[in-house]
């Protein structure tokens, strides 16, 4: 799994790369804790060069999700794709969070 | 009848996830199985071996056991251990929580490894845990060609 | 009290030979075995194998198991299937033929694994030829530093 | 398995690289039939680059040698290293052809 975050127009977003599973997923995890001390309260998470997601990236995003939250901010996600976007479906996460197909409408957002 | 299941048995270790999948993957990539139903027996396969990796010995370490098989355009995915009795189907499916407050942490799991296959059944058998979990292939019949008159 | 034993099981054709050459040489390199052994074990598990799939099963296919195990310095590979009962071992070592005109093809098989192997046990349990080679690994002693004064 | 086969001061030389197993044994077979077909009797085989040999491989060396004597010519072995000169000892193979450390001493001879 690959992160990078950037800012674009003043917000931040967090573009994740490869596999989300049981052993890459406490990175994003740590990788947004780490934004988030540095004062960022809303994310975008740009999706779109993820390939594979199971139940511990979830988690990963669920807890971040509820630091934004606590934090006073929130989260977005975009350009999600194939069996990532049907996880999101099944899981629920998709009524849960705002989605959106691609990275210029979340930031119009 | 159907071919013989394939099995690998190795420690219930996270170590050992990357030996199972590429196990799994090259078996089923072998038999013909499209990237759609591949992904989905990868994400199946790593919720079911880490639940057996992380609850089912909780003192100290015991092995897992993957089987899978081919059969009738099903592809079956076995995962066995020696652990305490265990039956994740027997659990409720939980409602869909929409609300970010409300959601827990955790307990996915389960759920995505019933909406992401076919069947699912739970054995105990003497002292072993078995979950299996069926894939059904898409109907392979080729679709008919376009009429070029 | 050792590791259990990490097990394989394929079916008895040649297309599976790469598939426990890796399972196998994975777990041995993943246990430290120096490579000279490697070398070894990659042999024997050649040799052993090609038997099974030649030999064991004159009609019709069906699965080998290779299992292997380090205890105590000792590295375990077992070749299990349930063809017809063959004990390698009640073999005579042929007598080395160094006239070209006198050595007969093949034979050297069985042969390679007892001059490659430091142990070597067949067994015939009920429907099942077991096959069990020992690989003694170098003392791990580190050696002496050299005195720098 | 790589199989390079040149003449080097009128003699031919059966280069083998990598691996001699039961899969790729029977390609060098037929590479020095294809030889011996052509009229060659005499072989000098380099096993410098070999790096494993199993039964399979000394299979497939011994009824070449076994052509090659009934053509009335020979076979020679050199630059043999690692487990695959352990091999040709405990086979006996080292007592049954010439063997020398390196090419050029094979072309002497
Ligand atoms: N093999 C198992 N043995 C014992 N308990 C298990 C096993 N698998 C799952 N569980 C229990 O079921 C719960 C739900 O599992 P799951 O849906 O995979 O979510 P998660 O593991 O993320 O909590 C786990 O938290 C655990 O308490
Ligand atoms: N698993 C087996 N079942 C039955 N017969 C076997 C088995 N393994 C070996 N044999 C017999 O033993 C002989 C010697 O085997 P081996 O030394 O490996 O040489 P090769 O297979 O090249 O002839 C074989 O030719 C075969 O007749």
């Amino acid at each position: 799994m690959e992160l990078k975050c950037t800012k674009d127009s003043g917000r931040l977003v967090v573009a994740v790369k490869g596999r989300m599973d049981a052993v890459t997923a406490p990175d994003f995890e740590k990788g947004c804790a780490a934004e988030i001390d540095r004062g960022e309260k809303d994310m975008i998470v740009d999706l779109g060069g993820l390939e594979y997601i199971s139940s511990a990236g979830l988690r990963a995003i669920l807890s971040t999700a509820k630091r934004l939250k606590a934090a006073g901010g929130g989260i977005r996600f975009c350009s999600l794709k194939g069996m990532v976007q049907e996880v999101f479906t099944v899981s629920g996460f998709s009524s849960m969070f705002p989605i959106h197909d691609a990275l210029d409408e979340a930031l119009k957002d | 009848m159907g071919r013989r299941a394939e099995t690998l048995c190795l420690p219930a270790g996270m170590e050992s996830l990357e030996a199972f999948r590429s196990f799994v993957l090259g078996r089923a990539a072998a038999w013909g199985l499209p990237e759609s139903v591949l992904q989905k027996v990868d994400l199946v396969l790593e919720e079911v071996l880490v639940n057996s990796i992380s609850y089912a010995y909780p003192e100290g370490r015991g092995q897992v056991e993957v089987a899978c098989s081919l059969d009738q355009g099903l592809f079956r995915l076995t995962v066995s251990d020696r652990g305490r009795a265990f039956d994740p189907l027997a659990r409720k499916d939980p409602a869909p929580v929409t609300d970010l407050d409300k959601a827990a942490v955790g307990g996915l799991g389960i759920h995505l490894v019933r909406a992401m296959s076919d069947e699912q059944a739970y054995r105990r058998t003497k002292d072993k845990n078995e979950l299996s979990i069926g894939f059904r292939l898409p109907d392979q019949t080729p679709p008919t060609p376009p009429r070029t008159t």
